[in-house]
């Protein structure tokens, strides 16, 4: 009897992640206030203005997720999405359609996230230098590039498509929407995704057992560089521009909001996308609600640092009771 | 019989020695081949061979008459060889069923998995095994023991014709020995499997397996096959002439005052009211399989872990130690059985670890590290525990597992302990340091030093201790004078009178 | 574990409380004036490196003429210059539906989808500083920045008499320093040939940068004579340059704006003159042309859904204050120091 | 062997950088006699890179520490607000330079509990601390620079002493006393074993969480202290000081040979790492190569002398060296 009421309480423990749901919490409290605060916040048109302003950092922030569970860290995302965006319009600009356009900046973006593996192996070192040194060479690139002008006049036929709405919703919305979704069904059932948890669970283990540990790690950060490639894109699609400034410190809101849902960077093998979207739905409201109140805006640093920081504390404290996480050492 | 299994001259090199040479043996089909031999003997390397885990420098491994090359495991498993490791190699993040069909899940024709039907074969595994475990349990939060298990599971689920156990046992209580004999045996019987296995517990190995080859530092002794298995034969080869005296090490010295009592020592789910007395000039031995809360119940004691309830006098006064730093200042040393990720800064050279515990000691007035009296200190230690080879600045990674364990104990006996507590003191060492580290061990506790032996081999238990504790399953099932006590005494301990008739 | 999930909800509550409590005290609430009914009218000016001291006084000049005409204002943006992230910002403030949007844009396409998504809501939208000349905004007040360069561009050529090499400071992508460059380069090929550019650096926003990237200029040509910066940050950072490789007195160092760090090299002596033009009449004026735009009358406007703004952009012009002014004119150092402040 | 390859990695590292500082330094001086090599050049060059230096230093303790801080550029913005705003409201000098010490130091052990004690991986919890500090920094001035200092304080930071600016004296003297510290100081031998791992340190006896608070403390010192010198620089506290200068100390630290898996590196690296990095950038500038390439360059040159570290090993290797 004692065996079967330990696994109930732990399939529903492991069910309600902490973290995650004091975050939700959160979330309904502020809407519901600020819903006296500014009664247009549940408009339909707030809602969708709040969650299109999240695009590009919820598309990436899908990618991050996995590298993250796999034990790894993605920053060239934030050189990747402002590089495909600038080379996306070029390519229409010099009369490449816009659909083979896509194509060739997909292939580019993968081909940087094998280069971001390629390093990290080859020259051994933590994923956090090699994805910095290559964000900080794309920036400069995207600099030189663009002459740190922006690139716009882009052809017609580009144009009537990025102002297609389907469902009444822009197409970077429903592509993040679908990407999202795709991901977490992947995430949760898919075979060769659900071996992100096992390499990030225990290396060596899943080594022995047959996994492909280095096959998983290239597709890992190969699906975060070409998610950040869609983000570009969806830019474009936006703005029919790109500029060498967009995404400036996307890197930093991304990973927020993997974090503050209830992603471990201590533990390997531990998140889910659901956690990356509600942190995604709980930092676009902060900033929503601080747009719409009209509370001095720098604050919301302020209060985001401190949620980001409390929320990971939260989840330290409660779910791991404070054990220390195996890979404590890394940083 | 006709051979499974085939090795000729099987040899591999680790670092410019041999640790096996000129292996050859057989493995009859269905049969259970025992391969035994002390620590260090290359047991397990051989079994990493066959596992394909580790490439053989020389030799050729045949299966079924014809030649195979293993580079890993996915490649043994296509040739129906599986392994279970000695060292758990378990995902605790995820669920029972995701361990047992890591990687191979059943998948609909998206790739998805499927859920209900993985559950459902692990279900069946599990079952086979007579375990009642939800599957969907996440392995985090199961014993050590049962971890074991569902290891054994996850290789048993492969489509394999020759199953390798790597000391299999070592976690696992009486019953759960019994459940895994009974299960070998009748894969054996039903499913034409052989099953190697690896021990260096003689009992187990009389009760299982129909043939016994027997290694020593690397060479191959011999193969005894039915009424030849017997406990006598198998030491004889197993220790070869050379005289293992196996002979109690009695104490030269008088027995010291009491210096350190544990009473009613509790953390929930870990130990129950574990108490003892730590006597100058002796050795308390401490036997119990691996999580009967040995472990535990000391980490709490020096502070590591928490201690809930439980009153800890020495000398004299009582005192609450809240962490290794305060037990080591007050001359309570732990040695702990995991080198790894507890006992040594790999990467580090060996002048840093030997000195990392009193790095106080060798500060200067002006706060900064006395590196030539830290040097003669360090040498001192490689020269009087024969450290190969006697380098300062070699990382202790790249040394071998006894020499490893020289470079602990030099950690630790220069804080000058007054109280050591050393956990498996020679897991995965060779025989000759093995000695070395049991005569030193007496010798520490003639000069005045209380020694706390924690132990799962019997006979190092019986070899050292002067009075032995036994614990099972988190609590102290008996105190135990060790004049000519014998093994049979002491599982009688464990297990409690009426268990062992049974 | 019960006794630590009801203390973890309380924690999260209280947080919770903690920001809409902000929430709440934070709704602008300012009564105005004087006017009567207009008090819930709400402006909102929408700017990229929101805390630059230039967009500070443009948010001072709107606020005042809002206080006014007895109306709400708010300012809002990214901190940094990120082009997607201030459209972001102005497609969430077009949802509040207030009655009038003043932008400046980070660059000039970005902004064109969200600006005409609020005209589409029936918001008045006008630019300001940085125009976004792609869109249907209503019209664009700003400085004339190639006159601002031209100015620039007359006093070093006085002051070098002819002949000599310059080096410009400015902020790489930032559309309104670039049109200054460009001003400043056409008026010294057009009436000082003598003078040449060898050297623009980019002062990337940072103090520290600007100075690193001017010194080394300056190393690079010992010949050069002037130096002139097209921002704030740029200024200090000349300054310190030339400071650094201690020729203060030979190389005219012109300036930008009437930062507060600017105005203390300009007391100092370092910087020898700042081009200014008036951001708080920018602000002002742009706030009165959005309040006309807001109210239409009942005679047909050029521009017909909204009120009656000029058609064609406003330009304002802009003048040289010389080190020696600025410390003589007090009441233009009261101006200046006094720096408006608001939350 | 890795310790082999650690000491060669480390000691190989200096090499490199020395040789390739003095063929840079020694190119340049031939193309370009009259412009580079001249002592107000390498003066001017070296005073705009002090605070990169300081920077750098303490990233490489906390780098040492197998953790990261993030929050070193807000620190150096923060402290130099509160600062001026000390002075700009009648503070005499030196207590204002001591609580801006104070205050970097204090969010540098806040830090250090966070991950200590809180738990957290230092990448979060630096993350937080930055966009905290950062806040604060334009809530307090809203963005204006505060000004109005007294001339005692700004001469600290633009003054010269026996014609070398102050600065400089001030990053050397930094520089020099954790050089000489660093290999000898017992605290930093815990430092070295933490940073290889926490549980093995805290099984030896040392107290793991109060080492991670120190390290972290003093990177938020020098931090604090470069936040000073900058505010009496350019004369003003602002909130927009050294943004992203937290990527710049990293880079040099791991071109100087610190090594993110902790345990690593030297002063004596990170020290050599900046000078090549200021080196090229000037070289690059004396060219008249377009300034926007400077991004590019410091992440192209992280990734070659990673490059040039694991072929010296293979060399190494294959030379049965190690």
């Amino acid at each position: 009897m004692r065996q079967k009421m330990s696994s109930l309480k732990n399939r529903i423990l492991c069910r309600l992640d902490i973290q995650a749901s004091a975050v939700v919490l959160l979330i309904v409290v502020i809407s519901i206030a600020m819903s006296f605060v500014y009664d247009g916040f549940l408009s339909a048109y707030n809602i969708k203005a709040m969650l299109m302003s999240y695009v590009p950092e919820g598309i990436i922030a899908l990618g991050l997720t996995l590298v993250i569970i796999s034990g790894g860290i993605d920053l060239s995302v934030a050189g990747v999405m402002p590089f495909t965006a600038i080379v996306y319009c070029m390519l229409m600009k010099a009369g490449v359609h816009y659909l083979p356009g896509m194509a060739i900046v997909l292939a580019a973006a993968a081909a940087i996230g094998a280069v971001n593996n390629f390093l990290r192996r080859l020259l051994d070192v933590h994923p956090f230098i090699i994805t910095m040194a290559v964000q900080l060479t794309l920036k400069g690139f995207n600099l030189v590039v663009t002459g740190a002008g922006s690139i716009s006049g882009l052809p017609e036929n580009f144009m009537e498509i990025s102002q297609v709405r389907i469902l009444g919703l822009k197409i970077p919305l429903v592509v993040f929407l679908l990407l999202a979704a795709l991901w977490m069904v992947l995430l949760a059932k898919n075979r060769f995704f659900r071996k992100v948890y096992f390499v990030g669970g225990n290396p060596k283990a899943a080594e022995l057992c047959g996994i492909n540990v280095n096959r998983v790690m290239y597709f890992v950060f190969i699906q975060s560089a070409v998610l950040a490639a869609v983000a570009g894109i969806m830019a474009v699609f936006n703005y029919q521009a790109a500029n060498y400034s967009y995404g400036s410190n996307l890197d930093t809101r991304a990973i927020t909001a993997v974090v503050v849902g209830g992603t471990s960077m201590t533990r390997g093998g531990i998140g889910k996308i659901g956690g990356t979207i509600i942190g995604l739905v709980f930092i676009a409201l902060v900033y929503n609600s601080f747009l719409l109140s009209g509370i001095n805006t720098y604050y919301q640093d302020v209060i985001t640092g401190a949620f980001l920081i409390g929320a990971v504390l939260i989840g330290e404290r409660i779910k791991y009771r404070g054990k220390p996480g195996k890979k404590e050492d890394k940083s | 019989m006709d051979a499974i299994l085939k090795l000729e001259g099987i040899g591999k090199m680790f670092g410019g020695n041999y640790v096996l040479k000129d292996v050859s043996l057989e493995i009859g089909r269905g049969e259970v081949h025992a391969v035994i031999g002390e620590n260090g003997a290359g047991k397990s390397t051989l079994m990493k061979i066959i596992g394909g885990i580790y490439e053989p420098n020389e030799g050729v491994i045949r299966k079924n008459g014809e030649k195979i090359l293993l580079h890993n495991a996915i490649e043994a498993y296509k040739q129906g060889i599986g392994i279970v490791h000695q060292e758990l190699s378990v995902a605790d993040n995820l669920t029972i069923a995701e361990n047992i069909f890591a990687g191979r899940q059943p998948v609909n024709r998206f790739g998805f998995v499927r859920e209900k039907q993985m559950c459902e074969d692990a279900g069946k595994i599990l079952g086979e095994m007579g375990i009642r475990l939800d599957p969907r349990e996440k392995v985090g939060n199961l014993s050590v023991a049962m971890q074991q298990i569902i290891e054994i599971a996850k290789v048993v689920s492969h489509r394999i014709d020759v199953l390798i156990l790597d000391e299999p046992t070592s976690s696992l209580s009486n019953k759960e020995i019994a459940h895994l004999f009974e299960l070998v045996r009748r894969l054996c019987r039903e499913q034409g499997m052989t099953v190697i296995f690896i021990s260096h517990k003689l009992d187990e190995v009389m009760a299982i397996s129909d043939r016994v080859s027997v290694l020593r530092n690397g060479n191959f002794i011999g193969t005894l096959s039915g009424e030849e298995i017997t406990a006598s034969r198998m030491i004889h080869m197993m220790v070869g002439d050379q005289l293992d005296s196996r002979s109690f090490l009695a104490p030269k010295t008088p027995e010291g005052e009491v210096i350190l009592r544990a009473e009613g020592l509790c953390r929930e789910g870990k130990f129950r009211d574990v108490s003892f007395a730590l006597q100058k000039n002796r050795i308390l031995g401490i036997f119990g399989l691996i999580g009967a809360g040995r472990t535990e119940s000391i980490l709490s004691l020096i502070g590591a872990d928490r201690l809930d309830s439980g009153r800890v006098t020495y000398e004299g006064r009582e005192i609450r130690l809240s962490s290794p730093k305060e037990a080591i200042a007050k001359g309570i040393v732990y040695l702990t059985e995991n080198r790894r990720d507890l006992g040594l800064f790999l990467p580090k050279e060996i002048s840093d670890n030997v000195i990392a515990a009193s790095l106080g000691a060798f500060t200067t007035k002006r706060h900064t590290v006395d590196r030539k009296k830290a040097g003669e200190a360090v040498e001192g230690y490689i020269q009087k525990l024969k450290i190969q080879p006697p380098v300062m600045d070699k990382p202790a990674g790249t040394y071998s597992g006894g020499n490893q364990q020289k470079i602990l104990f030099s950690k630790v006996l220069l804080t000058d302990p007054k109280v050591l507590i050393v956990d498996e003191p020679t897991k995965g060492v060779d025989i000759g340091v093995k000695m070395t580290i049991h005569h030193m061990l007496r010798d520490l506790a003639d000069s005045g030093i209380a020694v706390l032996l924690i132990s799962s081999e019997l006979p190092e238990i019986l070899k050292l201790s002067d009075r032995v504790l036994v614990m099972h399953e988190g609590e102290c099932r008996g105190l135990l004078e060790n004049r000519d006590l014998t093994e049979r005494e002491v599982m009688a301990a464990v297990y409690g009178e009426k268990e062992v008739q049974q | 574990m019960k006794k630590r999930t009801r203390t973890t909800l309380a924690m999260v509550l209280v947080l919770a409380l903690l920001l809409t409590a902000g929430a709440c005290g934070g709704k602008k609430s300012e009564e105005g004036s004087g006017a009567a009914d207009r008090s819930d009218e709400l402006y909102v000016y929408v700017t990229f490196e929101k805390g630059s001291e230039y967009f500070n006084w443009v948010y001072a000049g709107f606020l005042a003429a809002a206080d006014e005409l007895g109306v709400k204002a708010e300012l809002q943006g990214p901190a940094d210059a990120d082009a997607s992230q201030e459209a972001k910002v102005l497609d969430t403030v077009t949802g509040k539906h207030p009655n009038g949007i003043l932008a400046a844009c980070a660059d000039q396409d970005t902004m064109v989808s969200a600006i005409n998504n609020a005209l589409g809501e029936g918001i008045p939208v006008i630019t300001c500083d940085s125009d976004c000349p792609g869109s249907d905004r209503l019209c664009y007040l700003g400085t004339d920045n190639s006159s601002f360069g031209a100015v620039a561009a007359e006093y070093i050529g006085e002051q070098l008499g002819g002949s000599g090499e310059v080096i410009i400071v400015t902020l790489f992508g930032s559309a309104a320093q670039e049109e200054r460059c460009a001003g400043f380069n056409d008026h010294l090929a057009e009436h000082y040939p003598g003078i040449r550019v060898v050297e623009t650096c980019n002062e990337s926003g940072d103090t520290a940068t600007a100075e690193s990237n001017t010194t080394a200029a300056l190393q690079a040509n010992p010949g050069v004579k002037a130096v002139f910066s097209t921002g704030g940050t740029g200024s200090a950072g000349a300054a310190a340059a030339v400071r650094t490789i201690g020729r203060t007195e030979e190389i005219v160092v012109v300036g930008s704006d009437f930062g507060t760090a600017t105005l203390e090299c300009m007391e100092k002596g370092e910087i020898h003159a700042t081009v200014v033009d008036d951001p708080y009449m920018m602000g002002y004026q742009s706030m009165l042309q959005l309040f006309a735009a807001a109210h239409p009358t009942d005679i047909i406007s050029a521009n017909a859904p909204y009120g009656h703004i000029t058609t064609s952009d406003i330009y304002f012009g802009c003048s040289l204050v010389t080190a020696e002014e600025y410390t003589e004119n007090a009441d233009l150092k009261e101006k200046y120091t006094n720096t408006p402040s608001f939350n | 062997m890795e310790e082999q390859k650690k000491k060669l990695h480390v000691s190989g590292r200096i090499l490199t950088l020395s040789v390739t500082i003095v063929v840079c330094v020694a190119v340049m001086s031939f193309l370009k006699p009259e412009t580079f090599f001249t002592v107000s050049n390498l003066g001017s060059s070296l005073t705009t890179v002090t605070f990169n230096l300081i920077l750098a230093c303490g990233m490489t303790v906390v780098l040492m520490l197998g953790c990261v801080d993030l929050s070193v550029g807000p620190i150096v913005a923060f402290t130099s607000v509160v600062v001026a705003k000390l002075l700009q409201g009648g503070a005499p000098i030196v207590p204002a330079i001591l609580a801006g010490l104070l205050i970097g130091s204090g969010i540098g052990a806040l830090n250090g509990t966070l991950v200590g004690y809180g738990g957290l991986a230092p990448f979060v919890a630096t993350l937080g601390t930055q966009s905290v500090f950062r806040g604060l920094s334009y809530v307090l001035t809203s963005g204006y620079s505060v000004t109005g200092l007294p001339e005692g304080f700004s001469k600290i930071g633009q003054g010269t002493l026996w014609g070398i600016s102050n600065l400089i004296l001030i990053a050397a003297l930094v520089a020099a006393v954790l050089a000489l510290l660093v290999p000898r100081l017992a605290f930093f031998k815990r430092v070295y074993l933490v940073g290889t791992s926490r549980s093995v340190a805290f099984m030896s006896g040392i107290n793991s969480n109060l080492i991670l608070i120190a390290g972290y403390t003093l990177s938020g010192f020098l931090a604090g202290l470069s936040g000073i010198l900058m505010a009496s620089r350019y004369a003003m506290g602002n909130a927009g000081f050294a943004v992203g200068y937290e990527t710049q100390a990293i880079a040099a630290a791991v071109i100087g040979g610190a090594v993110m898996a902790g345990g690593e590196g030297s002063i004596l690296g990170t020290v050599l790492g900046v000078l090549l990095v200021a080196v090229v950038n000037n070289s690059f500038i004396q060219f008249g190569g377009n300034a926007e390439w400077q991004t590019a360059i410091s992440g192209i040159m992280l990734v070659f002398t990673l490059f040039i570290d694991v072929m010296r090993t293979r060399k190494a290797k294959r030379k049965g060296l190690i």
